[in-house]
């Protein structure tokens, strides 16, 4: 059993108005350091034993459904489940 | 019987009080005790806690509702089942409810918000009914904390999210603002079905040997004591009961929605009941209950989220999205097709006995083996002391008095940017109102127009409730509470059918909130039977407060009418230049509870609320129908919040370039901003005015609709405002996005 | 003619559109559910608004997996009219029969309201009953409804004259150039974010809507006659 | 100037709708091995020089604005920006 962990953030070129929204309301209580906020996905994965090789299909389940190449970037990582 | 490992002994639950933790005081432990015959253990006293809870059981309202009138040739259904029914004609009726999820959405405003909408929605549609409209009430403290705001741009966010998602439009509602709603804020949500009579289901568990059957959503832990949580105060520690927090899942609620509309045209289903508060225990033994039948549950085969769940927490938990379905011996397999096609859960998980018994097996064991009577019906009923408080002979004693103000104009420009006057734009924009293409009249008018489709008849809809009356005279106030919805269907061009309601109040163990309730239930009452729309059904919400402070009292009313020709569909905004502007009803000087008392007072209200005659208000109010549907009126609009000057503004907002031109008589602030009963602005054509003002017989001409977009008043002495309509309806449309944006 | 209206978990828009075409339009319209495998006796696909699958993850990206879509791809591929509306806009571009993608409205609010479109491209088969440059009136409903493409795509559309409807006036939810509706590049595609569906009654929203689904069937009865 | 990395999970014993619909959607088009799907919000920050505790001002602005604790899980990493 594998745990894996899929970040994804929108395309740095696409402008990300919650990011900002967010950013505008923590600068207003008094944050004002945070130069910067954008944000993304996280999702978190159990996959059971299989026979297929895990690198290739998190990449395909990535590319087919849990992104959208146009607008998204992914990266992900594999740990063994506990 | 046993109990699961490491939950106490039915010893220790006695001898060290555990059932208060529950909620539970120990003369109702008592009572469960006589009942059973022996102590309950752990999962039993869970069941009683929560079935016995304010919030299941209305052992403190039942006195008060007992007061309301509940019956009409047009009612099918009143109180007592998820939803009541209203006969409309050709066989079809309307169904409609109104809930509150108030202290859910004080702790996690959007959760709390959305599944208010999904619950109420599911009273709506476990009655065989399609909903067809959703409508809200809420209340919030002023917009100028950080908190506060956070509070009313989740909720809406919420209602719009669960709500736009399952595909019913969000047609209406109302927003008031007081600083008695900041720590706790209320909810309220109203469902509005359309059923054929044949398709009319009840939540019963009838026949001996029948199957009962969960589906939907799995349980989890989540909700575990909801219903006892919104049976105590809020306080500091609220934060803390993050079981009480449920997520909603819509898109499980749209699939369940589609198929338990396809479940209830199949002869195989007996009886359905949604799994609200209390979840799976109020869903069986409310059935077994009402069927006079009792109730036996394996619950190793209720479809979990979690593992390791326990009977107390599943029959505790609220996880939302489920149901309760009893089904014909042998049938199961028809039912589990048409769920199979949504992807939903359907599994039987008992049956129905004929020893009227709630019987819980869990692992193989007996957990819980009760009378569903007891649970159900057998709550005490407790008599509250009622007091009534000092302040309302404070407030009767004094004399009604003009205010002094100055310069009419900044006092209508500050009247319509008061966030409770303004334009509710901001809030029903992020609404949904159109699917269904069905909303003949969206948000923005007095009432909601909903078409039913296939006929040319209209069903119209609203939500009011001005609690300021309410404190200051909970007796006057609950009157024109109901006189206000029923203004604002008549306005509409419909006839009142019948009411929903929610009562929102304090802590009924203080005398004087006993008072407040049960003197607006006698005003509710009485309007109700003036006006021939009797109480359908409706909730209760006690213990709104924070920290010791009650909210106003503040019951909701929705109200739904019937117009029975799309043709006499009226709205409130000014249809054409020339047209004859008439001002109806007496004004006299009446400022207690007003927007402008709060204005001028910096919040605070006092004094008297204005009077209301309920003859002269049933008499006026048909009169107005009869000349709507004799094709008189051209636009309709009832003088409420910020009196004449506020409706007369209005009524040009939503307008083309026209304006408006009137004359009042009287001294000018009363004319202007007095808030008196029973009072409406209606224009019409020039050349129906004589046989119009046959109907309406105190129809006072006031004025003409201009095509100058400009709003002019003048008073005895002269001109007393005078603006463009721009000009007031940009303070008027800008002041919630204002608000929001100021910095705290 | 004969329209389908494809209905995802999830979907409410579709009885609007079904009523729009079988009471305002008087054509013949049937619900397809997603789980279908064939589409070949339909004359014009639909893909009505809502929430499919919830709106979870991405608007539309899961309705993308259903079995429908193969068949959609077909009818697609064989010239057949093809409708997005809102939701079914955002399915198809996640299919890949539209180019870019819809962001979250620029205000990340949700909005309903009516809105101006201008008519860009009268020249398709979807816009034939209106006039160029008209401008009409259509209700919104979406949270993400914010058109975007890359710089490649945009003057490809731009090029090929597939951007069919831009907003008019106020832009509501920042798509790129304003757009509300683009074709592909065959012009049997069409998505928008508004909802000619629910204007199609003046009694409800008014009729400017109906003008689309009459060029449809106008378009159809041509071809139909030459055939 | 530092990057900060924020995870926000839904609580383990809150339904996680998105999650449980992808994952029906993921094991209908052939990912059975997937046993378990939630989804998450990961957040970017940027944050410029202060004098104040990056610690201790990241959980500051995580219990205030960033998460409602009464619903979600936060963890983070703080690295050296670039
Ligand atoms: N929470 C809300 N949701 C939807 N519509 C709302 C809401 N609050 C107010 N509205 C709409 O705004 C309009 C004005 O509301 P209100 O001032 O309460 O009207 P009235 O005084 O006639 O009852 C109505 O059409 C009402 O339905
Ligand atoms: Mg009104």
């Amino acid at each position: 059993m594998k745990k894996v962990k899929i970040y994804v953030t929108l395309r740095e070129s696409i402008l990300d108005p919650q990011g900002s929204a967010v950013k505008g309301s923590l600068t207003q209580i008094g944050y004002e350091e945070v130069q910067d906020l954008r944000i993304g996905k996280y999702l978190e994965l159990t996959i059971g034993d299989t026979d297929r090789d895990i690198d290739t299909i998190v990449k395909e389940m990535c590319e087919k459904v849990l992104t959208n190449v146009v607008i998204e970037d992914y990266r992900f990582e594999i740990e063994e489940a506990n | 019987m046993s109990t699961t490992n490491f939950e106490p002994t039915a010893e220790q639950i006695k001898e060290q009080k555990l059932y208060t933790q529950m909620g539970m005081p120990d003369e109702e432990f008592a009572m469960v005790e006589g009942i059973l015959g022996r102590l309950p253990n752990w999962t039993e006293t869970g069941l009683f806690s929560v079935m016995w809870s304010e919030h299941c059981s209305y052992k403190n309202s039942k006195p008060v509702l007992r007061k309301f009138p509940t019956t009409g040739p047009q009612v099918l259904q009143g109180p007592g089942e998820g939803a009541g029914i209203v006969d409309i004609g050709d066989d079809q009726a309307v169904v409609f409810k109104m809930e509150s999820h108030n202290h859910p959405s004080a702790i996690e405003p959007y959760q709390g918000a959305a599944t208010g909408v999904g619950g109420i929605l599911r009273d709506v549609f476990s009655m065989g009914a399609r909903p067809i409209a959703m409508l809200n009430s809420l209340r919030f403290g002023e917009l100028k904390t950080a908190r506060g705001k956070y509070l009313f741009e989740e909720v809406v966010a919420g209602i719009a999210g669960y709500g736009n998602c399952i595909g019913v439009p969000t047609v209406g509602g109302e927003i008031q603002f007081d600083p008695c709603y900041e720590g706790n804020p209320l909810v309220n949500a109203m469902c509005v079905g359309l059923i054929d009579h044949k398709d009319i289901q009840k939540g019963v568990a009838a026949g001996i040997g029948n199957t009962v059957m969960y589906v939907g959503a799995k349980t989890g832990r989540d909700g575990i004591h909801g219903a006892t949580f919104s049976s105590e105060e809020l306080s500091e520690d609220s934060e803390e009961s993050r079981s009480a927090v449920q997520v909603g899942d819509p898109f499980m609620e749209k699939l369940l929605l589609e198929a338990c509309l396809e479940v209830v045209k199949s002869d195989a289903l007996v009886g359905i009941q949604d799994m609200g508060a209390a979840g799976l225990t109020s869903s069986s033994a409310e059935m077994a209950s009402k069927a006079g039948t009792g109730v036996e549950m394996n619950l190793d085969l209720i479809p979990q989220r979690e593992t390791g769940m326990s009977a107390y927490e599943m029959m505790l938990s609220e996880s939302q999205e489920r149901m309760l379905l009893v089904v014909k011996a042998g049938r199961e397999e028809d039912i589990k097709t048409i769920f199979e096609k949504y992807d939903l859960d359907a599994v039987a998980v008992g049956r129905v006995t004929d020893d009227k018994q709630l019987r819980l097996i869990h692992n193989g064991v007996v957990v819980a083996d009760v009378p569903a009577d007891a649970l159900a019906e057998e709550a005490p009923v407790y008599h509250k002391p009622s007091a009534e408080p000092a302040y309302f002979a404070e407030f009767q004693a004094i004399e009604n008095a003009e205010p002094v103000i100055e310069g009419f104009k900044d006092t209508l420009s500050a009247l319509l940017q008061a966030p409770t006057i303004a334009s509710k734009e901001w809030v029903y924009d992020q609404y949904d109102h159109q699917v269904r293409t069905s909303t003949v009249v969206a948000p923005g008018s007095d009432a909601a127009v909903i078409r039913v489709r296939g006929t040319n008849k209209g069903l119209a809809m609203t939500t009011d409730c001005n609690s300021r009356y309410i404190y200051l005279d909970p007796e006057t106030g609950g009157k024109i509470a109901v006189a206000e919805a029923a203004r604002n269907i008549v306005c509409s061009g419909a006839e009142p059918l019948a009411i929903t309601d929610c009562l929102n109040f304090g802590n009924p163990e203080k005398p004087e909130i006993f008072w407040q309730i049960e003197k607006s239930a006698d005003g509710i009452a009485a309007a109700c039977t003036a006006l021939s729309a009797p109480v359908i059904g409706g909730n209760v919400s006690l213990y709104n407060e924070r920290s010791g402070e009650a909210v106003y009292p503040t019951p909701t009313i929705g109200m739904v009418g019937l117009i029975t020709d799309l043709a006499h569909t009226t709205t409130q905004e000014v249809k054409a230049a020339g047209d004859v502007v008439y001002a109806i009803g007496e004004t006299t000087t009446e400022f207690g509870g007003s927007e402008l008392q709060k204005l001028l007072n910096n919040g605070k209200i006092s004094g008297k609320a204005p009077a209301i005659d309920l003859d002269v208000e049933v008499a006026r109010q048909k009169a107005i129908l009869e000349a709507i549907r004799a094709g008189f009126v051209q636009s309709a609009h009832d003088v409420s919040e910020g009196g004449v000057a506020v409706a007369l503004a209005e009524k040009t907002f939503s307008a083309k370039d026209l304006g408006i031109d009137v004359t009042l008589a009287g001294s000018a602030v009363t004319a202007l901003f007095s808030e008196s009963q029973s009072r409406f602005i209606l224009t019409v054509k020039e050349e129906n005015a004589a046989a119009f003002e046959k109907i309406v017989t105190d129809a006072a001409k006031i004025g003409v609709v201009t095509a100058d977009a400009l709003v002019k008043i003048s008073g005895d002495q002269g001109m007393l405002i005078e603006g463009t309509v721009e000009e007031f309806r940009s303070s008027w449309k800008g002041a919630i996005p204002c608000l929001l944006k100021s910095e705290a | 003619m004969k329209f389908a209206v494809i209905v995802f978990p999830g979907s409410n828009c579709d009885i609007d559109m079904y009523h729009a075409i079988k009471d305002e339009l008087g054509e013949e319209v049937e619900y397809v559910w997603h789980t279908e495998t064939d589409l070949s006796q339909f004359d014009g696909v639909l893909i009505p608004g809502g929430f499919s699958y919830g709106d979870y993850l991405r608007c539309g990206a899961m309705a993308n997996q259903s079995n429908i879509m193969a068949e959609v791809k077909k009818a697609a591929a064989a010239g057949k009219p093809v409708l997005g509306v809102c939701n079914g806009f955002q399915i198809l571009t996640e299919a890949g029969l539209l180019p870019g993608a819809l962001l979250r409205n620029r205000d990340l609010k949700f909005m309903c309201r009516t809105v101006q479109l201008k008519v860009e491209n009268n020249n398709t088969l979807f816009t034939n009953h209106y006039e160029e440059g008209q401008v009409i009136n259509i209700p919104i409903a979406h949270g993400e409804g914010n058109y975007y493409c890359d710089e490649e795509t945009l003057a490809k559309l731009q090029a090929n004259n597939q951007i069919v409807f831009t907003y008019s006036g106020d832009n509501p939810n920042g798509s790129l150039e304003d757009i509300a509706g683009i074709v592909n590049e065959q012009g049997n595609v069409l998505g928008m974010m508004p909802h000619p569906e629910r204007a199609v009654d003046e009694l409800v929203g008014g009729a400017d809507g109906l003008e689309l689904f009459k060029s449809i069937v106008k378009q159809w009865r041509e071809n139909h006659v030459n055939n």
